[in-house]
C-alpha cells in the first residue's frame, strides 16, 4: 500500500488517475475490508466501472448493517424481562449510532460488553435462545483459558442463523498488562434510543478503538483501524480534547491514546493529532509503530511485523510463563489440527 | 477509448498478450463484466490463443475491472489461482492448487468463484442459459445434471449461449443477462459435444482433474458479439440426468420453483429484497418444470416440446 | 432397506439441501394441487398436514441456503470408516482396502496374510494410486516382483470392481462392506504365484496353491515391499484435510484414505460402495463448482 | 425451541410491517425485510399470522381460538400444542414478537 492511500480512502487526496495504481487501490480496499468505507466516500462521486467495483462494497455493507440491525433486534428479544441492557461495541455501535465509521463499513460479527456479575446470566439466556458455542472453542482448553484469562466469553454462534456475538464482560483481558479501567467505560455507557441496547460515548467509542487497536490482538486490519479511528476522532469536537486526554487518565489508556494519534498524524497529517501528542507526556513504542507500518505498507515484511504484533499482543494480555504456555499450546494445536474453513459472505 | 480499442485476443501476437498478462494490464471483457488477468503461465496463453481467440481484448487497461484474475505460483511445484480480490472479510475463494498443465481449469474455476460471490449487480444462480429472439431458457442445475451438455446441444439447435455455469439475473428488468464463456465439458460428454458441433469448436482435453477429463467448447462470435442483449426467461428447467430411471416432465408451482432457485444461487442473500422481487418476477414470467432423461438425445426432445409449448 | 438407513443414504447425495426441502416440501404442501378449498379432499390434505404437523414436521421453512452456504456446509460432512478396515500399500502406490484379517508389527504387515488380503480386498487401486509418502521402501529386485495385476485379464479386473456396481451408496458400507456376496470373494483364485512379497532380509518367498504366502524367515513382518494402514472404524472430516485456500492437506492415515478417495471419485465419482464417497464427491464439488 | 423468554401469558404480535406474503395454492411464500430471509409457510403458519394481523396481540389460547374459527378446524384437528409449536416457530424467525419486546 502507498502511505497516501489511506488519504484518499477518507477522501483527503482524490482517486489516482493512473488506472492500474486505481485498480490496486480498490483491490487492496477489497482485500482489506474497507472497500464499502471508501464506496460510502467515493460512489457518489464516481461513474463507469468506479462506481460498478465500489457498488459491490455498498451491497456488502449494506447487507451486514442490516444483518446488524436484525440481530440487535434477536438480543433485544433473547434478554426480554431480564432487565440487561448489553452495550454495543465497535462496528456494530458506530452503524447503530449511524456515525461516519459506521458508513459502509463490514460487521462481521457483534461485539457486546456486560457486567461481570450479568455474565452467567447473559450466557444463560444466549445459548437457550439458539446460540450457541464453535466447534472451534467448545474444548476444555479454549473454554477454560477464555474463561480464565479472556476478556470475552469463546465466540457464541446462532444455530439456525450462524451470526457472532463476542460477548464482553471487560475491556481487556484479566491478565492484560494495559490496566484498563473497564468498569469506567461500563458506567459510563449511554442509553441507545429506542432500544433496550446501551452505547459508549463518542469519547470512550474512541479510547476503546485505540485500545482495541494498539493494546488488544494482533492488527489483523490495520486500513480499517485507522480509517476507523480517523473518523471517530473526527466526531470529537475540538472543545473536548482535554476532556479526552483527561478521560484516559481515568480509564488508563494513555498509551493507546498516543499509538492512535500517532497513527492519525503519520497516515492522515492531522495537526489536531499532533498537537495533541505533542502536549502528551507519554511516547510511543516504535517497535510498535515500526510494526504496524510494514503490516500495512510493505508486503515483503509484513510476515515478521505480524509475528511481533502477536506476540506483542500476548505480551499485553499475559504474564511471560502463562504467554510462553499459551503460545506453545496454540501451535501444538495449530499442528495438530486444521484451520477452520472460512464462512461465505455474510455468514460471518 | 472503448470498444474501438479492442480486437480479438487471436489478432494480437503472442509477445503482446504475454506481456500484458505479466504486466496484469490484460483487460477482457465478458458479457457484462471486464477481467483484468496477471499471469505467467505459458499454459494459459495458449488457452487463451485456442478458447478465447474471438473475445475482444485489450493490452492496456482502459478503465478499473469487475474481475481481477492472478495466476501465480506458490511454490516452484505447482501454481494455483487467487483472485485478488476478496469477497468476505477471511473469506478467501477457494482453489485446488493445479498443476501447470491445468492453468485453463484454474482460471475458468477462478472467473466464475468471482463473478459468484463478488459482483453484486446480478442475482447468480448456478445454471446454465441460452436464449433465441423470443426469449431464454433457463437450466438450474449443480455440475452432474449434464447441464452443459444440454447447454451445447442447445446451442446447435439455433440458441445463443448467454452462460454455462451461472445465470446472471439482471435486478431492474428481471431478465438475464449474457456471459458467454467457454462451456465446460467433462468426460463422456466432451465426445458428445465434439461430434455435434466439431472438434475446432472444443478445446484441447485437460485429463486428470478433480472432475476427470475437462475440455471446452468455445463461445461462437455471435454469442460474443450479442453479449450486451439480455433475454427474458421463457422456459425454467431443473435438469437431472437419470440414467436408471424414467424420463419424465413435472411442473412447478411458482413457490416450488422459488424454493428451487434460492438454495442455488450464489448470493441470493446479499441481495436482499431486490433479489427476491427478480427472482419472483422471473418465475413469473415463464413455465417451471423439473425434467429427468436416460440420454442427451432424450433431453433434446423433452427441452424442444416444452420450448415449443411455451412459445419458444 | 429399513428407514432410517433410508434417510441417512438421503442426506448423503450430493444435493442434500434441496432433498430435505423435497421432504419438508410435502409437509408444507401436503399433496394437494389446486383442489376446491370446500372440497373434502381438501380439508383432508390439511388434516394430513396438521397430524405431521403435531408429529413434529416443522410449519415454517427457511430458504436461507445460498448455493455459497451449501458449498460451505458440504465440507461439514463426516462419516466413519467401517470396522476392521485396513489399506494394505505397495512400493509402487497400489492399495488394497479390505476388511480381511492382516496381522502387522506396526506398519510392516504379516507376510503370511498379504497374499489372502490382497486376494479378498474390497477395493483395489492400481499402481500410482498413492501418494509417495505413503509407499513403503522397495525390497532388494527378485524374479517375482512383477505386476500381477497387469497380467490379469481384463474381465478378471471388472470382476474385482464387480461390486462397485451394487449401487446402495453409503449405506451398503455403513455395514463395513458386507454388502458383498460371498460368491464374488474369491474373485481372483487362480492365483499364479506371483504374490510376492520379501521379509526384511530381502528373502523372497512364494504362494502355495492356495494364494497364501510360505515365508522363509523368522520375523514374519514385510519391512519392505509393503505397509499396511489401520483405519478401522476412524471418523474422518474431509473438511479438515481443506485449506483456507481450498488445497488438500493430507496427513495420518485418514489421510491416505481419503487420497485413495480422491481416486475414486475420479473413476467412479459417488457411485458404488465406497465409504464415505458422496461426502467426497460434495467437496469436490465445493472446490470446484 | 423459542428466540427468547415467553409464557402462556406472553402477548405475541405479528411484525406485519416488515414483511410481503404471496400466497400460491396453499403455500405462502414470504419475504421478510429484517432479516433479508425468505420463508415458505403453510396455511398454519401463515393463519396464525394473518389472524395475528387481523385481531393485534394475544396470548397462545386466544390465538387458537382465532386460528380454529379462521381456519374452520377443531381442537382435535389442530391442538393448542401444535398452535404454541407454530408461533415459536415463527418467534424463531421473528415473524411475531412477544409485544413488550
Amino acid at each position: 500500500m502507498k502511505p497516501d492511500w489511506l488519504k484518499v480512502m477518507v477522501g483527503k487526496l482524490p482517486l489516482p488517475n493512473d488506472t492500474l495504481e486505481r485498480c490496486q487501490l480498490l483491490e487492496f480496499a477489497d482485500s482489506h475490508h474497507v472497500l464499502g468505507q471508501v464506496a460510502a466516500v467515493w460512489a457518489p462521486s464516481v461513474n463507469g466501472k468506479t462506481y460498478d467495483v465500489l457498488n459491490n462494497g455498498l451491497y456488502r455493507a449494506s447487507f451486514d448493517h442490516g444483518m446488524l440491525r436484525f440481530e440487535m433486534g434477536r438480543i433485544e428479544r433473547a434478554f426480554i424481562g431480564s432487565g440487561i441492557e448489553p452495550i454495543l461495541l465497535k462496528g456494530a455501535s458506530y452503524v447503530a449510532k449511524g456515525l461516519k465509521a459506521g458508513e459502509g463499513r463490514r460487521v462481521s460479527d457483534i461485539d457486546i460488553l456486560v457486567s461481570e456479575e450479568d455474565l452467567v446470566e447473559v450466557e444463560r439466556l444466549l445459548l437457550a435462545a439458539g446460540w450457541a458455542f464453535d466447534e472451534a472453542t467448545n474444548n476444555e482448553y479454549d473454554q477454560n483459558y477464555y474463561r480464565t484469562y479472556m476478556h470475552e466469553l469463546p465466540p457464541l454462534r446462532h444455530n439456525l442463523r450462524r451470526t457472532v456475538i463476542d460477548v464482553h464482560h471487560r475491556i481487556l483481558p484479566r491478565t492484560s498488562r494495559v490496566g484498563v479501567n473497564s468498569a469506567a467505560f461500563i458506567s459510563g455507557a449511554i442509553k441507545l434510543p429506542g432500544h433496550n441496547l446501551k452505547v459508549l460515548t463518542e469519547i470512550d467509542t474512541f479510547l476503546h478503538s485505540a485500545i482495541h487497536t494498539f493494546a488488544d490482538g494482533s492488527l489483523d486490519t490495520p486500513a480499517r483501524s485507522f480509517i476507523e479511528l480517523h473518523y471517530l476522532f473526527a466526531d470529537i469536537p475540538v472543545a473536548e480534547h482535554q476532556a479526552l486526554l483527561e478521560r484516559a487518565h481515568i480509564v488508563g489508556a494513555e498509551m493507546p491514546l498516543a499509538a492512535a494519534l500517532w497513527g492519525l498524524k503519520a497516515y492522515f497529517s492531522n495537526e489536531q493529532a499532533q498537537d495533541l501528542l505533542s502536549d502528551f507526556k507519554l511516547g510511543v513504542n516504535p517497535i510498535v509503530c515500526w510494526a504496524y507500518m510494514h503490516k500495512l505498507e510493505n508486503v515483503s515484511t509484513a510476515k515478521l511485523a505480524k509475528l511481533l504484533l502477536y506476540i506483542r499482543s500476548h505480551y499485553l494480555r499475559m504474564s511471560l510463563p502463562r504467554l510462553t504456555w499459551h503460545i506453545l499450546t496454540k501451535s501444538y494445536k495449530r499442528l495438530t489440527q486444521r484451520p477452520n474453513l472460512p464462512l461465505p459472505p455474510g455468514f460471518e | 477509448m472503448g470498444m474501438t480499442d479492442f480486437k480479438p485476443l487471436g489478432e494480437y501476437d503472442r509477445r503482446a498478450i504475454i506481456d500484458a498478462l505479466a504486466a496484469g494490464t490484460l483487460e477482457m471483457p465478458l458479457g457484462h463484466f471486464t477481467a483484468r488477468i496477471k499471469a505467467q503461465v505459458n499454459t494459459l496463453v495458449d488457452f487463451l490463443y485456442d478458447t478465447y481467440r474471438d473475445v475482444p481484448v485489450k493490452t492496456e487497461l482502459s478503465d478499473v475491472t469487475d474481475i481481477s484474475i492472478h495466476l501465480r505460483a506458490p511454490s516452484i511445484l505447482r501454481k494455483y489461482i487467487r483472485t485478488q480480490v476478496i469477497p468476505d472479510p477471511g473469506f478467501q475463494v477457494p482453489a485446488v492448487p493445479l498443476p501447470t498443465s491445468m492453468a485453463a481449469l484454474a482460471f475458468e474455476m477462478g472467473v466464475n468463484l468471482v463473478v459468484a460471490l463478488k459482483c453484486c449487480r446480478f442475482v447468480s444462480c448456478h445454471a446454465g442459459v441460452v436464449a433465441n429472439e423470443k426469449g431464454a431458457i433457463f437450466m438450474c442445475a449443480n455440475s452432474g445434471g449434464g447441464k452443459s451438455t444440454l447447454v451445447s446441444v442447445l446451442m446447435e439447435d439455433g440458441y445463443r449461449l448467454l452462460s454455462d455455469e451461472f445465470g446472471l439475473l439482471c435486478m431492474e428488468s428481471a431478465s438475464l443477462a449474457a456471459y458467454p464463456r467457454p462451456v465446460s465439458l467433462k468426460n463422456v460428454s466432451i465426445d458428445i459435444v465434439r461430434q455435434l458441433s466439431g472438434k475446432e469448436w472444443i478445446s484441447p482435453e485437460l485429463s486428470g482433474t478433480p472432475k476427470g477429463k475437462i475440455a471446452y467448447r468455445r463461445a461462437r462470435p455471435d454469442d460474443i458479439n450479442k453479449a450486451h442483449l439480455s433475454a427474458p426467461a421463457k422456459l425454467i428447467l431443473f435438469p437431472s440426468f437419470n440414467p436408471i430411471g424414467g424420463h419424465y416432465a413435472r411442473r412447478l408451482s411458482v413457490s416450488e420453483a422459488v424454493m428451487r432457485l434460492i438454495p442455488s444461487s450464489t448470493n441470493y442473500h446479499l441481495l436482499g429484497e431486490k433479489a427476491y422481487l427478480a427472482l419472483t418476477k422471473m418465475v413469473a414470467g415463464a413455465e417451471v418444470y423439473e425434467i429427468a432423461y436416460r440420454s442427451t438425445d432424450e433431453s433434446l426432445t423433452i427441452v424442444r416440446d416444452l420450448a415449443v409449448k411455451v412459445g419458444l | 432397506m429399513r428407514l432410517d438407513q433410508l434417510v441417512v443414504s438421503l442426506l448423503n447425495v450430493r444435493k442434500s439441501f434441496s432433498i430435505a426441502y423435497d421432504l419438508k416440501w410435502i409437509v408444507l404442501r401436503g399433496n394437494m394441487q389446486n383442489s376446491n378449498k370446500q372440497s373434502e379432499l381438501y380439508k383432508a390434505h390439511r388434516r394430513q398436514l396438521l397430524r405431521m404437523g403435531a408429529a413434529g414436521m416443522p410449519m415454517v421453512l427457511t430458504l436461507r441456503a445460498s448455493a455459497a452456504e451449501a458449498l460451505i456446509s458440504q465440507l461439514q460432512c463426516v462419516f466413519v470408516i467401517p470396522k476392521k478396515t485396513k489399506i494394505l500399500v505397495d512400493d509402487e502406490g497400489r492399495a488394497w482396502v479390505g476388511t480381511k484379517k492382516l496381522g502387522a508389527d506396526g506398519n510392516n504387515p504379516k507376510t503370511k496374510d498379504i497374499g489372502s488380503f490382497k486376494d479378498k480386498a474390497d477395493y483395489v487401486f492400481p499402481a500410482g494410486s498413492v501418494p509417495e509418502d505413503y509407499r513403503p521402501d522397495a525390497c532388494a529386485p527378485n524374479p517375482c516382483a512383477d505386476d500381477w495385476l497387469a497380467k490379469m485379464e481384463p474381465a478378471e479386473i471388472d470382476s474385482m470392481f464387480a461390486h462397485l456396481t451394487d449401487n446402495e451408496g453409503d449405506y451398503l458400507a455403513a455395514e463395513g462392506f458386507s454388502g458383498r456376496s460371498d460368491d464374488d470373494d474369491d474373485d481372483d483364485d487362480d492365483d499364479d504365484g506371483s504374490h510376492c512379497v520379501t521379509n526384511s532380509h530381502g528373502h523372497s518367498v512364494e504362494t502355495d496353491s492356495n494364494g497364501h504366502i510360505v515365508e522363509d524367515d523368522s520375523s514374519g513382518y514385510a519391512s519392505c515391499g509393503y505397509k499396511v494402514y489401520e483405519v478401522s472404524n476412524k471418523t474422518v472430516k474431509p473438511g479438515d484435510f481443506v485449506s483456507g485456500s481450498g488445497s488438500w492437506n493430507l496427513s495420518g492415515d485418514t489421510g491416505l484414505y481419503i487420497a485413495l478417495s480422491l481416486q475414486y471419485a475420479d473413476s467412479h465419482g459417488d457411485a458404488g460402495g465406497w465409504p464415505g464417497i458422496s461426502c467426497i464427491v460434495s467437496i469436490l464439488n465445493y472446490l470446484n463448482p | 425451541m423459542a428466540a427468547g423468554p415467553f409464557s402462556s401469558e406472553t402477548l405475541w404480535v405479528a411484525d406485519v410491517a416488515n414483511y410481503t406474503i404471496n400466497p400460491h395454492d396453499d403455500v405462502f411464500l414470504i419475504f421478510h425485510k429484517l432479516s433479508g430471509d425468505t420463508h415458505i409457510l403453510n396455511f398454519l403458519s401463515a393463519g396464525i399470522l394473518e389472524v395475528l394481523k387481523n385481531n393485534g396481540a394475544a396470548n397462545f389460547q386466544t390465538i387458537a381460538e382465532w386460528v380454529w374459527a379462521f381456519l374452520d378446524l377443531t381442537v382435535e384437528e389442530c391442538p393448542l400444542d401444535l398452535v404454541e409449536k407454530t408461533i415459536l416457530q415463527l418467534d424463531d424467525v421473528a415473524l411475531v414478537l412477544p409485544q413488550n419486546g
